[in-house]
């Protein structure tokens, strides 16, 4: 029913052109998916007459008998679905249809439960035409239908992390590759020991909660059983007290397992300060004073990383670096020979400990990171393809690694 | 009391992890209405973690002070730093402006503040001049690729470099947009997996580091 | 020609501090004012704000404090220009709190400036604790996030937030970051659920690693670094600190250049002299 | 530079200022005093700001004020807030146990959705793209690298990707074309890094141009000249502190 009003201002206006805009058609009103509610969703038939001077108006009332009102205006050749707008598996419209999403608003308020009507308006050159009215409910929904790849996503990576992590239980002896910067260690070690000068291990600046910190140390206690094999002198200085105590730990009980408690000497760990920069003051003294041949510096480093690196190459030490502060990393590659880049700190510490719940994650991520690799190339010839053959068969498998609202 | 101290932490690690990861997938307002609620206590709780940092300063250097241990009067001076902006901050209201005039509490922060920190990262670039002279060494053909990229990227992003050499403004565009783009989304895949990883060990209690080495563990 | 490059790198560093204060302090008291060329990622900001209509809402998340100054103040300063000039809503709001007078000062002073009114035309909502929590109950209820405003002002009936109650009446957002706390956390937990447009300014240390996101259009444009700030400001027509301080950037760009250059001159000189093999 | 008087808190405020910001540098010359004292202050007037504003946004605001609302949902945060809190009590310091648990647990849930979203689906469905795009005149294969997006782009990106992945791939060694792969992958990663030591490069000559512009403002007349007085008193004192130590005897 049109509000007698607008019925006379289309007898006045009407008469005047030819042929008037062909109404659109199909159209419908649903519960606008996935969301929280207080929402409509719109959707009608394109048409071979859209253009871009031929607006579209929505016109919504909260029933057919009353007064429509005028909620949104816009050129008749938008609001198309597209390809990557829904998943296949929740689409509330054909691709090519008319999509247009109906929010609550405080010029035109919707409530859960409750019908509305809505109406379109078709515009050209003065000349109008009404649709059909269509009904429709809003209602909050219980699940995002559309992000269901995301759930499979997220519990398949579970299956893989939970199974390599017991099959790792069984045999933490799986193949690991070996890491480029790992082999210099022993070189580093025996140079040290040749040329009778110590080797300086640092672990960084987190705390025994930072998992870059753990992997030094767990690191530290490979380098500990060499040194103590040879015979050199190890130096560690720390910024955290809690650090020192557990690497103290970890270095005592190398030098056992290496067979050497006897050349165990407890000033190896020491504490200076916990300021970053006195830190580094202090330990660049070091280096200058004792000439260490070899530097480690393994676990997370802020912008105190260079000036401990450029001194230490101004020693003529071999350095060797493991951080996964990328934003340090630029400066350690320049600076020391060997760099253990990001998660090559993880992989080394996993590598050496053999311990079941590290090697176990390295060897999940791997798993899901080959999967990737997979759909990354995989999907680039399916995309290609698709086009080559004008067909959109294939985005019901690239849909499932699409990230969808 | 092992219960206490042991299960049910865990217990309470899974049940939030578990009804938080889910709440993703759930529109329906009383998920949203749950998240919200947790995310003002969460916001509560967070004033008090602060109030733990600051309470761990506190304590090591209040430790440093009893023992007079050497440089012990710096954390002297880190305290009355302390209690002086505390004191001036609660005369002031918590305001550093009232009606367009600055308080004390403003002024200490203007003054002090601003240019301590902002100094203490300026005198990296001292650092970096010094190193690009005596240690940033091409010493091996990785290295030699980062010195190349850097030096055009340093050149294409300041005026007298696209002045004088105007195609690395168009290389470094290109290098950001795309090169740098690609190993900074695989490093992003790579690491957002670690991240999914570890989140998923603590919820299933395979990573309990977080509760602290306590001695009853 | 190796006794001069060992001589040459063992200079005293000091002297190398000379040379970069040098190269920073000279064009700043005499500027030599070379043209700035404006990257697609800093027009992509400018354009946005541009075709915004007036009154629209604009959240600017000051995300830094006074140690990243430098490099973002300026940026915040023209889009602040920017904004009031196009008759915008500012709302202006912090997630660092060491940050928080820094923020108030820039909004203020640029408000004066352009004769804008607190809370008619703008308003600084200050700090919040929670970083992703508070960003998740803005986008549920913007006064229950922050009761009132940084002045203790009441933010319900505010003129300025007439009709804002939540993160989804906001029309653009940009946050300028100096670290995790900042444009990726307000994409993962806003932008993502709240459905604003986003886009990003960013220490030059940090914008690297947000090209990703820049192309994927998580953000729609990216201002990095002074140099970005000078290019926003070459945009708006009105030049401050950033394009003054491009001259200074150069020089001391150059300046690290011919060093690296050198550097690696006598490195080439004196390798295999008293080097390790390799 | 305007001759006319400023207020004394202002001129102050510029002395003060100054005066941190040369002892900072300071440290240039080596480790000192005067930079430790500047290091610490820095330190305890932070974290006296941080107590204010907290004090004011979190207890007044978020709990005080509603409670006297009569909103008592706050009091939640408030008793695991304390729970934190009994880590300084060795007795019951388990307590803070079940606080980090609800912190942790939520945080880690919170999270894992969202990273796939934003930071794994988000990145893969921005690198699958076609190369190819169907034109007016066919097929063809964008060779503009000045456009992101071109397909010469979406290819490059796409070894990038895959290279750098796999080049943080444990479980194969990196022989035959595993070595080709890992290789490329290294030169990507060393571009990126080259790009990223460039950018802080600029980042770091930004905050040095900052702070010397307010170094120059404040050696004017109008400051009382307080950059270069400060400086020669700064010099001097390292002087004095250099002859002292000598004298001590004693080694830095």
């Amino acid at each position: 029913m049109i509000p007698a009003s607008l019925l006379l201002l289309l007898l006045i206006g009407g008469p005047a052109f030819a042929s008037p805009p062909s109404p659109p058609e199909g159209i419908r009103v649903l519960d606008t998916p996935n969301d929280a509610g207080k929402s409509l969703s719109l959707v009608w038939k394109a048409s071979s007459s859209d253009r871009k001077d031929r607006s579209v108006q929505v016109w919504v009332a909260e029933s057919p008998q009353a007064a429509f009102q005028k909620v949104a205006e816009f050129p008749s050749n938008s609001r198309y679905v597209k390809i990557g707008d829904f998943p296949w598996w929740a689409q509330p419209a054909g691709k090519g249809d008319h999509y247009f999403k109906l929010s609550s608003s405080q010029a035109f308020p919707i409530d859960n439960g409750k019908p509305y009507a809505v109406k379109l308006l078709i515009r050209e050159s003065g000349q109008e035409v009404w649709s059909e009215a269509a009904e429709g409910v809003a209602a909050p929904d219980y699940f995002n239908s559309s992000q269901v790849n995301n759930l499979v996503f997220v519990l398949a990576f579970t299956g893989v992390l939970l199974a390599s992590i017991a099959a790792a239980r069984r045999n933490p002896h799986v193949y690991l590759r070996r890491i480029a910067g790992l082999d210099a260690v022993e070189e580093a070690i025996g140079r040290s020991t040749e040329m009778g000068r110590p080797i300086l291990y640092l672990t960084g600046s987190g705390g025994m909660s930072d998992v870059s910190t753990i992997a030094a140390t767990v690191i530290l206690g490979q380098v500990a059983k060499k040194v103590a094999h040879y015979e050199t002198t190890l130096k560690v200085p720390h910024r955290d007290p809690i650090v020192m105590a557990v690497c103290q730990e970890i270095v005592k009980e190398a030098y056992v397992e290496a067979g050497r408690p006897d050349a165990f000497k407890e000033d190896a760990n020491f504490f200076i300060t916990d300021d970053q920069f006195s830190y580094t003051a202090a330990v660049d003294g070091i280096m200058l004073r004792e000439k260490p041949a070899a530097n480690f510096f393994m676990g997370s480093y802020f912008a105190e990383s260079l000036l401990l690196t450029e001194t230490g190459a101004g020693t003529g030490a071999i350095q060797i670096a493991g951080t996964d502060s990328d934003h340090q990393l630029p400066f350690f590659v320049t600076t020391c020979d060997y760099t253990l880049i990001g998660e090559e700190l993880y992989a080394a510490s996993a590598y050496l400990s053999r311990e079941p719940v590290l090697v176990g994650t390295l060897r999940g991520q791997d798993f899901s990171k080959a999967f990737i690799m997979g759909v990354l190339v995989v999907g680039t010839v399916l995309a290609t393809t698709g086009v080559m053959l004008q067909t959109d068969a294939f985005n019901y498998l690239l849909d499932l690694f699409r990230d969808f609202k | 009391m092992i219960f206490l101290k042991r299960q049910l932490p865990l217990a309470i690690t899974f049940v939030m992890g578990v009804a938080f990861a889910l709440q993703y997938y759930i529109p329906h307002p009383v998920s949203e209405e749950a998240i919200t609620k947790v995310s003002d206590w969460m916001k509560i709780i967070s004033g008090f973690a602060l109030v733990l940092g600051i309470a761990s300063v506190f304590h090591v250097h209040a430790v440093k002070i009893r023992r007079q241990a050497p440089g012990w009067g710096y954390s002297g001076v880190l305290f009355a730093a302390i209690v002086v902006t505390m004191v001036v901050g609660f005369w002031s209201g918590g305001e550093s402006k009232v009606d367009g005039g600055q308080t004390s509490f403003g002024w200490l922060y203007d003054y002090t503040m601003v240019p301590l920190q902002g100094t203490m990262f300026s005198i990296l670039a001292f650092f970096i001049a010094s190193a690009a002279y005596r240690a940033f060494r091409a010493r091996s053909r990785e290295a030699s690729v980062l010195l190349a990229a850097a030096v055009v990227v340093m050149m294409g992003r300041v005026p007298l470099g696209q002045f004088l050499l105007p195609w690395t403004w168009d290389i470094t565009q290109w290098l950001m947009n795309v090169l740098n783009s690609a190993v900074r989304r695989a490093i992003l895949i790579g690491v957002s997996m670690g991240s999914v990883a570890l989140s998923l060990k603590i919820i299933l209690g395979k990573e309990r580091s977080y509760l602290g080495g306590g001695k009853d563990q | 020609m190796k006794d001069f490059a060992r001589r040459m790198v063992a200079i005293d560093r000091r002297l190398i501090f000379l040379l970069i204060a040098g190269a920073t302090l000279l064009p700043l008291l005499n500027p030599f004012g070379l043209p700035i060329k404006v990257s697609p990622e800093v027009q992509a900001v400018y354009e946005y704000i541009e075709d915004l209509p007036e009154g629209s809402v604009f959240l600017l998340s000051f995300d830094f404090d006074p140690s990243s100054k430098p490099e973002l103040e300026p940026q915040a300063v023209a889009l602040l220009r920017h904004a009031f000039r196009k008759n915008l809503r500012v709302i202006g709001m912090t997630h660092w709190i060491t940050g928080t007078s820094l923020a108030d000062g820039v909004v203020a002073t640029v408000a004066a400036e352009m004769g804008k009114e607190r809370g008619k035309d703008y308003v600084f909502l200050g700090w919040a604790p929670g970083g992703y929590a508070l960003i998740i109950s803005m986008g549920q209820d913007l006064y229950k996030a922050f009761p009132s405003d940084y002045s203790k002002t009441p933010t319900r009936g505010m003129p300025v937030l007439e009709g804002v109650r939540t993160l989804r009446d906001v029309n653009y957002m940009i946050s300028l970051a100096a670290g995790g706390a900042g444009i990726e956390m307000w994409y993962v937990f806003g932008k993502d659920k709240y459905r604003f447009e986003m886009g990003g300014g960013s220490t030059g240390v940090i914008a690297p690693g947000l090209y990703p996101f820049l192309r994927s259009g998580q953000i729609n444009g990216l201002i990095g670094g002074l140099q970005g700030a000078a290019e926003y400001e070459t945009l708006i027509g009105r030049k401050g600190m950033a394009v003054a301080g491009m001259d200074a950037q150069s020089a001391t760009h150059f300046v690290i250049i011919i060093l690296v250059v050198l550097c690696n001159v006598f490195y080439f000189a004196l390798r295999g002299d008293k080097g390790r093999p390799r | 530079m305007s001759e006319a008087m400023l207020p004394t808190e202002v001129v102050l405020g510029a002395w003060v200022a100054t005066g941190l910001t040369l002892f900072i540098y300071s440290f240039l010359y080596k480790d000192n005093p005067l930079f430790k004292l500047g290091e610490h202050l820095y330190v305890g007037v932070s974290i006296g700001y941080s107590v204010v504003l907290v004090w004011y946004t979190v207890f007044k605001r978020l709990v005080w004020e509603e409670l006297n609302r009569g909103n008592y949902e706050p009091l939640v945060g408030v008793v695991i807030g304390v729970l934190i809190l009994t880590q300084f009590f060795p007795k019951v310091s388990w307590l803070s146990r079940i606080a980090f648990a609800f912190i942790v647990g939520f945080g880690s849930g919170v999270s894992i959705p969202r990273a796939v979203s934003s930071y794994i689906l988000k990145q893969i469905e921005d690198t699958v793209n076609p190369l190819l795009t169907m034109g007016a005149d066919g097929l063809s294969l964008g060779l503009d690298l000045a456009s992101p997006q071109s397909g010469v782009n979406t290819i490059i990106l796409l070894v990038g990707v895959v290279s750098v992945l796999f080049y943080f791939f444990f479980s194969v060694e990196h022989t035959g074309p595993g070595m080709v792969t890992a290789r490329t992958g290294i030169y990507f990663l060393m571009i990126a890094f080259g790009a990223a030591f460039g950018y802080t490069v600029m980042s770091r000559m930004s905050l040095l141009i900052g702070r010397f512009r307010d170094l120059i403002t404040f050696s004017g007349a109008a400051y009382g000249y307080a950059t270069l007085v400060l400086l020669l008193i700064t010099v001097l004192s390292l002087a004095g502190w250099e002859l002292a130590v000598r004298l001590k005897g004693g080694e830095e």
